[in-house]
């Protein structure tokens, strides 16, 4: 079912944990779907030097959480903007149909907490304008 | 050290030896047709006949009332639709519950989107349906009343004996699915006033692939395959006489020592459930804490997601099942613990340990020992668990 | 001196030890339920895809287009009343023929005094179908030609590539009934235009209880067992892998030198159809002479009854099958041997025997050395044949 | 499927053939329905001193043929006449269910011989008054 790489992340997630005063802290996806992914991003002169999460979820969800955090770690938050669910799974050596949802989240994830990091900052990401982190990426 | 615990036996069971042994000889010797007249086809019939007496022994009935199917989802099929059409002059009415397996629950949507009205009772927190409200519920277009014996999730055992008299009563056909109850509760059909019981070979240590449904005689019933002569014309098929035997084989042990046998069950099934909830916080035993099949653990993890918990739990060798929605590919968790009245993220992180004779108690330590640090390993991962700790 | 030929393969085959080797470790070792996730359980996963993609593989189809059933009467049902079920509001008109095997024609029967009308197209002499007759009977009703592809009693194979060709010109879908062509003759669902196809294992070495139906993606149809997510929730139930696994090999094994097995065959059938036309009088071969299954041979003898004839061959030590009515316990001999056109008194004795790859020549020899002596001995005690001696 | 004395009755059955210049023949039955008995007896001073059969019938056709002969050779009409489908049934250890219309065949065959031994002879036999040899004993 899953790829040796997805049960790697899962059993030895990158990046588990909390980062106090975080510069961005996003959160995304809800219980009731069984997912809910929570990223915290410390950021120096646009890089994002520290990354951390937390998730709630299956197999994959914790896997892809871990993923993403690694391929964020050190780069700049255009870079960070330009991270796709795709290249999640892509990195994770693909994901079964049903669990493509949790990447989807990973990305959420990630843009939620630039999202959180910007406000607070009061500086305007372009490529957020019409992000919405309480979406539902499910199609219930 | 990676031990293999297998503790899923609600999902499937090993085929114990003494039937695959019994089995062997009629894949590749007595491997004729049981329809032909020739010695080799009349042993076949005979192991067949042999069989029916074994599986109707097993529950009070009489062996013209069995009739072999490919297991207990066909069985369902066949009672549900079987007697809906045969009796959709008399009435277009089924009531069901909403806990059934979905060998039924698929089966009475599929007739409802045919012309059938189904009732769904509900069940209270410990998976029991309220005998008040399906007396209630019928009408006088009630053809069939189909509330499962013992539920496959929880292990919930339901009021059989009870409905069955309200079924008697209101001249309603009564069918129960008792996959899950037969080889651990004694079933008499009479006793017990059943018209129709599900059975699956293996989920008692026979092979996969052969069941049966009891009809009791006068029940109208349509055929369910239609074809050659096979069980009296109402299920056709050249007979899988190999593991009718099988089937026959491991019901008839399986019902032999049933008192024994659920004395072993319960005794781990006790331990397990006691060393869980002593050992990990916030956690929650589903189903009823008496009326439970010998064999069934089910417990809810807070704060964590049951699919995470399986893939940790199967790290170390052990193998378990859950009512989290990502276990099997779609968002909504188990219809069973949502009836029960479980929150969504709640049902999320349920996990069944079902027992089996081959297990021990040194595989419940084992498996209460990871269990520990699998659940803490995870919520220390969650962000549902870090509000906790914070609300403390 | 009794051996023991078995010449009744078209009835069902013993499993081939390759086959049962195959199975075994999915009764006691690798016995997890294919849906869970734990390595048990993908393990079974596993096998059940390895064995799709050799099923698929045998008949030219995409893995995803197989869908196991447990044997060839539930595919033909599923197929039939699937498509019937979902298709009536495009129409309610069905086309088979009359030499069908009872799965379908059953089928067709029960579909008939459900509102359905079903065209049951007569055949030649020899078994075949017109196909202009076809032609002529499809109507805008028309949605589903069952046509099977060869038949089990007289060995008849239809022109099933042309049957294709008129049901897609037409947009009708098209089902056959392969389960005794399949591993006797190539097929390419695609080359024929088949849009679902039955076949079942126990007639090519494989266990008994198992078969696959071939729905060719976009055929609508409905599932036909309801519950689980099985079989792309179109047939649900625990999936009886070790049977699944035996298929699979068996029609691996079955397809990948069907040239040599039928060179074998053909020679076994031809020296069999000589030696009983050339040695016993008043006798006639059934079924096409030439469009013939390689292992099919069918006699009419005059004057003596089926059953009787298949005792007397019991006794030798022969399996054979007849298309008495006796046999079956009914009183109208065989519906094909009635289609194509013999006389009651002539089907009534009439014997199949059916080849398979463990029969010999000295076998053949064996089984016509004692139907001369056995045809005789039943001629002589028959009041028939004393009125056939005063006319010469 | 069928007893061991009616296999050893359809493997040697007894009284086969014809018997020249019987006292009386009769065949019941009709090859549609795949089973013809012809009986022949010869019969002196109201007893059955011997008795013959042909059957085109299945094994429990040739067997219940074989039976009644044997049940009835030495007797006397009147004691024929007392055979049943029934007698011939138990006296091979039981039929199937679907077989018992071969031992009602059997007996209506010994039957129509006595008819024709009776009409041959001018005799009058009560019991067969109302016996009709054609008519069919199976239920179609
Ligand atoms: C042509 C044909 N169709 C269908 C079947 C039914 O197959 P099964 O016995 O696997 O149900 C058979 C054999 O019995 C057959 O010969
Ligand atoms: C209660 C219940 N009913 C029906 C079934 C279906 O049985 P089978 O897998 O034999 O089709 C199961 C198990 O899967 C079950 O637990």
């Amino acid at each position: 079912m899953y790829s040796e790489k997805v049960m790697d992340h899962f059993s030895n997630p990158r990046n588990v944990g909390e980062i106090e005063n975080a510069d961005g802290v996003g959160q995304v996806g809800n219980p009731k779907c069984g997912d809910i992914m929570k990223m915290y991003l410390k950021i120096e002169d646009d890089v994002i030097v520290d990354i951390k999460f937390k998730t709630f979820g299956c197999g994959s969800a914790i896997a892809t959480s871990s993923m993403a955090t690694e391929l964020i770690k050190g780069k700049t938050i255009e870079e960070a903007l330009k991270l796709t669910n795709k290249a999640v799974a892509e990195a994770l050596g693909g994901l079964p149909p049903v669990k493509m949802h949790c990447s989807v989240l990973a990305e959420q994830a990630v843009k939620a907490a630039l999202l959180d990091y910007s406000k607070k900052n009061g500086i305007e990401i372009e490529q957020l304008k019409d992000f919405d982190p309480d979406e539902d990426v499910h199609e219930h | 050290m990676v031990k293999n615990v297998y503790m899923d036996n609600a999902a499937t069971t090993p085929v114990k030896k003494e039937v695959l042994d019994e089995m062997l000889p009629y894949f590749t010797e007595k491997y004729g047709n049981p329809s032909s007249i020739y010695r080799l086809g009349r042993e076949g019939k005979a192991a067949i006949d042999d069989s029916r007496n074994k599986v109707a022994n097993a529950i009070g009935a009489n062996p013209k009332e069995i009739y072999f199917t490919s297991g207990g989802s066909e069985a369902d099929n066949w009672a549900i639709k079987g007697v809906a059409f045969a009796n959709k002059k008399k009435g277009n009415h089924i009531i069901t519950s909403k806990v059934e397996h979905h060998g039924i629950l698929h089966t009475c949507e599929y007739l409802e989107r045919n012309g059938f009205d189904v009732t769904y009772l509900d069940v209270d927190e410990n998976g029991i349906v309220d005998l008040k409200e399906l007396e209630e519920a019928i009408t006088d277009k009630t053809i069939l009343i189909s509330i499962m014996f013992a539920n496959n999730e929880i292990g919930t055992i339901q009021p059989v004996k009870e409905i069955g008299e309200i079924a008697k009563k209101n001249g309603v056909f009564f069918h129960t699915d008792g996959v899950q109850a037969v080889g651990k509760i004694e079933i008499d059909v009479d006793d017990l006033n059943i018209d129709m019981l599900s059975m699956s070979a293996h989920k008692i240590y026979g092979p996969k692939g052969i069941g049966a449904l009891y009809i009791r005689k006068g029940v109208k019933i349509h055929p369910h395959i239609h074809g050659g002569a096979q069980e009296k014309n109402r299920r056709a098929g050249t007979e899988n006489v190999p593991s009718i035997v099988g089937f026959a084989k491991a019901i008839e042990m399986a019902c032999e020592n049933i008192d024994e046998h659920n004395k072993k069950l319960i005794k781990l099934r006790d331990k397990l459930i006691k060393d869980i909830a002593n050992n990990i916080s916030h956690v929650k035993l589903n189903g009823h804490p008496e009326k439970r099949l010998s064999n069934n653990v089910n417990f809810s993890f807070e704060f964590i997601e049951g699919e995470a918990l399986l893939l940790s739990l199967d790290m170390v060798g052990v193998a378990g099942s859950s009512g989290s929605a990502c276990t099997s590919g779609s968002l909504d968790p188990s219809h069973v613990l949502l009836s029960i009245g479980l929150p969504h993220e709640i049902a999320h992180g349920s996990l069944r340990l079902s027992l089996g004779d081959f297990n021990t108690e040194e595989e419940v330590d084992y498996v209460v020992e990871n269990l520990i640090t699998i659940v803490d390993r995870l919520r220390k991962m969650s962000p549902l668990y870090e509000n906790v700790k914070e609300d403390k």
